[in-house]
């Protein structure tokens, strides 16, 4: 973890994503898919909490070495403000952060599952991977096409490039919960990575759990520090004998976690009750990295 | 800190406490010792209060925890913390190598608790001072909090101050209208001094969602939005107490703020939500503080108590 | 205020007090009456809290009375007001021409004081309820403020309540711990509603100048930077006392704040501080709350009542 | 009193100042020297309050009609923000605000006396004024040479144009006060109007005084809100029939004030037992316009 003062190197938009290039070797060369970055909002705000962003590409060789990108959508002021960034302008950049994907030593073919911004770390893995000699396929999912996140590059690194969209505007309408089962099925997926919103992840994480598919979650709870600090981005983590959990903190313990050992339950979901009781197959499933 | 670098010596002394600056870390914003970032640059800090510590561990709260709201941090952790004897375990250990003086906060729902907690921190090497916090709410006593009885604030601070050979502090909320009335209480029972003031009692609802932001849902607000109540604590309470060490925390989060607290009235100052938002926050701090006492001419953090000029006279002159 | 041209009608009831929207103005923020600027749509206000009436007029504290803190604003005005002949002598007409109905807030600093401004104003037209201030100091109690003291709390408001036709509120500060208890003190002594936050206690202190930043010192803050506290407030009293109509204050700017502070059981709302941040604060407001019931598919404002849903489980799960 | 969304015509920098100009009809055509115009501050900020700023010049006619110009250095975080204000954004404007300089019926040499950024309304006074058939003359003061506020324009509008700088980097060295009595003297001057700190408002005040010369004095004390609802801006001022003061608003009752009706010693100073008491002159002076 290391604190720069970092220049924008490139300030860009692809649909309604706005990308930011920061030069920051040292958090560059650390960088691996599924950490972030915590930025700082400037001073004379009433927003102070500093936000969390995936790294979206870390570039640690040729000419782009020691910058890194992240991406966003605009929520509210913190990625407002952000947006009129400027190139040669200074962030407060702390990173990398938190916990990555781990690769499967032995399994094979890797599907890749995400929804609107929380795509942007998983272009990055999806480079590992294959640079590990993975298979990787990926479905992206998105409200209209506007939200879907760089569906060339999908395509590029991708064996099978998945697209959903809600209103049908671009690949199939629906979500990604309606493409994952048929998927898994087509790609013979081994091992499952996702990031998304926290419903669409849990049902995600059970769809894996019923088939007994090893998967990695990545969580994009709220962080008001983003480094470990205030304790506040708890995740009720089972311990690893079993016995009891733990309220870890999403932020450094995570945003990576083994979904099976999540008590989300106990994880207070959007819509309480929504949500179905977790499945038998909890137990069952072997430890991660498979 | 060396702050000899600036020529200007720093070290504040609270009755025989004494810190080589007078910037501390805030209870609850740098853990309890264990996994802190490698960025909060720990050995330069003039102390760290750790997070409460109970007896036995704690979980904390349900998430959410924490919410921003308007210059502030609405957050409600529920004291998570790895219990008094891992405490010593791992974490003091860890905070004893970074050669940092610890401030132990402990927090009971039971006097026996406090007592326990005492017993075990008092003669631990590396702890310099405990911190009582006091807004737990008391299982003996109808589960208010114990700042609320001075009767039970008296026996608890009592029973710390009797049986600790370190200076305690006593950490209140800026409760109105008996903050100066409950000091005394402190004070008379035995407290060394005041940690001033703790999070205030805030809540933060999502207009969209019909919710609760926090799962508590009440939470503690800190952070700039709330510096005016800290200061007033801090003044109201110095003016009557001037030779009470107090620890002034509450939205600091420049040299100017610092000062601020110093000049109302504080010995020392706690850093909390601001290192969360820069994590180097009381260190340049400190050195903010020794460039204002240099340009002003000032010779020690001391000097600054009870400098406070009131502007113009007393308010509410009467018409006639 | 004409809401039919949105299609809901957002009129609220307070136990018999009607106002056509939930959106007054605070006491302070729209002087009593006279000179108020043309930028105001007074007519289109849910109703008016006057800058709370003293007997004698009163010229007020000392400058400075203000000062800006991060997402605040910290003041001592010392109730500069006409007195309470002047006012119904020019302010009242006024108000009364612009149809607007009148909260008159009253302040003393002996119970005969407040007797005798319950009797100027109580059958006045235009008058529909008076606020009782009780953050001034008692005279008569070793200058403690009122609501420091059950005891006068219950005589004071008592009395009022008892020779009033009108409906009483009593305004608050957000006292900690005993807020509940204080506001069933008011409850009791006959009081029909409450009116929860006054401003909150604060100091600013200039370090460059080393003195502090009102004359006061200590002054009221107010604006975003209290939301929170004044909702936690709102959301405590409303908890145990669901039938008692509480009019919420304290950082109200948009309509979202609003609705927050319904949602948290008041029954309607006062906006102060964004009233000189943007004059129109109060009319977008209400027009804001008719656009949310809508969308939500709401029918009225007094359905937000008690609708909040709190997240999560209650807070500090044990560990086990 | 009139509010409007106000576009931005112009936004440029002469010196240490920056001047806006907007397009607000409504609020120039009512305009007069020694109003002010109030800003609104952007959303999301941890400063609230509105700003104030002196109207330095109100178009009502030719090819700039309908526009004003307000005009200001940096200080805080309100003038810094507006000093990035581009041309075409909107501005929140509360105008004309305030009482205006009265202009002298009968008298005819006006001095006009301010210093820094406190001299923005004199330009538009000393047009007003010269109108009218009256001799301006008008002294300037400032710290550096960059601070000494349109020296040119000022040349232009007055008989005698004196500048003094703290630093003495353009024109006399020392402070306002020192060329007051001078300028007093060689101009004849019979009305003095005045704009500056406190405390050199006080001691201008008290010169005219000594030498009953009717004065005008423009006040820029802090004002949260500027359109008379808050009353925390309060000068005590004597009554007219001199029964007593009252805390009269320095923005609706002012910014305008006659000096000889101030109760200097109840309005606190900034280094309060510095200045001097009262003369006695002050009963002497008589009512303003003379
Ligand atoms: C580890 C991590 C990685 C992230 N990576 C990315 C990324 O790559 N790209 C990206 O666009 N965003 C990412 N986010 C989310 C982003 O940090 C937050 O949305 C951030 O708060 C936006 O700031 P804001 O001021 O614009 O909106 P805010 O004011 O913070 O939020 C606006 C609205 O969105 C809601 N909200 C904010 N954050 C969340 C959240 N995490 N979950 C649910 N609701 C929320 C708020 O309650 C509010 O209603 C990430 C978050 C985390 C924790
Ligand atoms: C009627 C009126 C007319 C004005 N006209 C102009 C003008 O034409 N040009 C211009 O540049 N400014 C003018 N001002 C002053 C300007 O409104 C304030 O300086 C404003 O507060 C600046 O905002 P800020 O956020 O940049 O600084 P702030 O954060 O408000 O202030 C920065 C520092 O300056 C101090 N300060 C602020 N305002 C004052 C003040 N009025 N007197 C003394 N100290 C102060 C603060 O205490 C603080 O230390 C006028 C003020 C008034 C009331
Ligand atoms: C996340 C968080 C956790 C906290 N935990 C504790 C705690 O365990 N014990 C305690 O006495 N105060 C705790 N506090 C309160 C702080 O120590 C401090 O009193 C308060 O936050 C005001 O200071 P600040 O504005 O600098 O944050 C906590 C504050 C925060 C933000
Ligand atoms: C300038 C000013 C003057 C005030 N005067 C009074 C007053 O006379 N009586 C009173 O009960 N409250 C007074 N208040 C408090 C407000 O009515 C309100 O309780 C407080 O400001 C919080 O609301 P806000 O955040 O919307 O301003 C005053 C507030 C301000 C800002
Ligand atoms: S966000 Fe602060 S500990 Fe995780
Ligand atoms: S600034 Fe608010 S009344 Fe003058």
């Amino acid at each position: 973890m290391k604190r720069a003062r970092a220049e924008v190197l490139n300030a860009r938009r692809f649909g309604v994503y706005h990308s930011i290039t920061v030069v920051a070797p040292e958090v560059a060369q650390r960088a691996r898919p599924g950490q972030f970055v915590s930025i700082g909002m400037p001073q004379g705000r009433s927003f102070i909490f500093r936000r969390q962003f995936s790294i979206h590409e870390a570039s640690r060789r040729g000419g782009w070495a020691g910058t890194l990108e992240f991406v966003f959508d605009r929520h509210g002021p913190g990625t407002s403000w952000l947006a009129g960034v400027r190139v040669h302008e200074f962030l407060d950049v702390i990173g990398p952060l938190g916990t990555a994907f781990a690769y499967p030593a032995k399994l094979n073919a890797c599907l890749l599952v995400s929804e609107g911004h929380a795509s942007a770390p998983m272009y990055f893995l999806a480079q590992e991977l294959r640079a590990r000699g993975k298979r990787v396929d990926m479905i992206v999912g998105a409200e209209t096409h506007e939200h879907v996140f760089k569906p060339i590059e999908g395509k590029r690194l991708s064996q099978t490039f998945s697209i959903v969209t809600a209103d049908g505007s671009l690949g199939e309408r629906g979500s990604v919960l309606d493409a994952l089962p048929g998927m898994l099925e087509t790609t013979g997926a081994e091992v499952v990575y996702a990031a998304a919103p926290r419903p669409t992840l849990r049902a995600i994480a059970e769809m894996c759990l019923e088939r007994e598919i090893p998967s990695q979650i990545a969580i994009e709870d709220e962080m008001p520090c983003g480094t470990g600090l205030c304790y506040t981005c708890a995740i009720p983590v089972i311990r690893k004998d079993g016995g009891g959990y733990d309220n870890l903190r999403a932020c450094a313990e995570g945003p990576v976690f083994n979904p099976a050992r999540i008590l989300w339950d106990r994880w207070i979901g959007d819509a309480p009750g929504s949500a179905p009781t977790p499945p038998e197959g909890y137990a069952k499933v072997r430890t991660w990295p498979g | 800190m060396t702050t000899s670098a600036l020529g200007q010596t720093i070290a504040v002394d609270l009755n025989g406490l004494v810190f080589s600056h007078p910037v501390l870390a805030a209870s609850g914003c740098l853990s309890t010792g264990r996994d802190v970032p490698s960025v909060v640059d720990v050995h330069r800090l003039a102390g760290v209060v750790t997070r409460s510590i109970t007896v036995a561990p704690s979980r904390g709260s349900v998430v959410p925890r924490a919410a921003e709201t308007a210059s502030g941090l609405l957050s409600h952790v529920g004291l998570q913390n790895p219990g008094v004897d891992e405490f010593l375990a791992k974490d003091l250990p860890r905070l004893v190598r970074a050669k940092v003086p610890v401030i132990a906060s402990i927090a009971g729902t039971r006097l026996d608790e406090y007592v326990r907690l005492t017993t075990a921190l008092d003669r631990r090497p590396g702890i310099v001072a405990l911190e009582v916090y006091v807004s737990t709410s008391d299982e003996e006593f109808a589960g208010e909090p114990f700042h609320a009885s001075p009767e039970r604030l008296n026996e608890i601070v009592g029973a710390v101050a009797r049986m600790s050979r370190l200076p305690v502090f006593v950490k209140l909320p800026p409760m109105l209208p008996e903050l100066v009335e409950t000091a005394r209480v402190c004070i008379r029972a035995g407290a060394s001094g005041l940690t001033l003031i703790d999070a205030v009692p805030g809540l933060a609802v999502d207009a969209d969602r019909l919710q609760s932001r926090l799962a508590a849902p009440i939470g503690g607000l800190s952070g700039p939005a709330i510096k005016p109540i800290a200061l007033a604590a801090v003044y109201q309470v110095a003016h009557v107490m001037p030779r009470v060490p107090i620890m002034g925390v509450g939205g600091v989060s420049t040299a100017a703020d610092a000062v601020e607290f110093l000049l109302a009235g504080a010995w020392a100052v706690q850093v909390g939500t601001a290192m969360l938002v820069n994590p180097s926050a009381p260190v340049e701090i400190a050195q903010g503080i020794a460039s204002y006492l240099k340009e002003k001419g000032i010779s020690s953090p001391a000097d600054l108590r009870g400098r406070l000029r009131v502007r113009g006279e007393p308010a509410g002159d009467a018409a006639s």
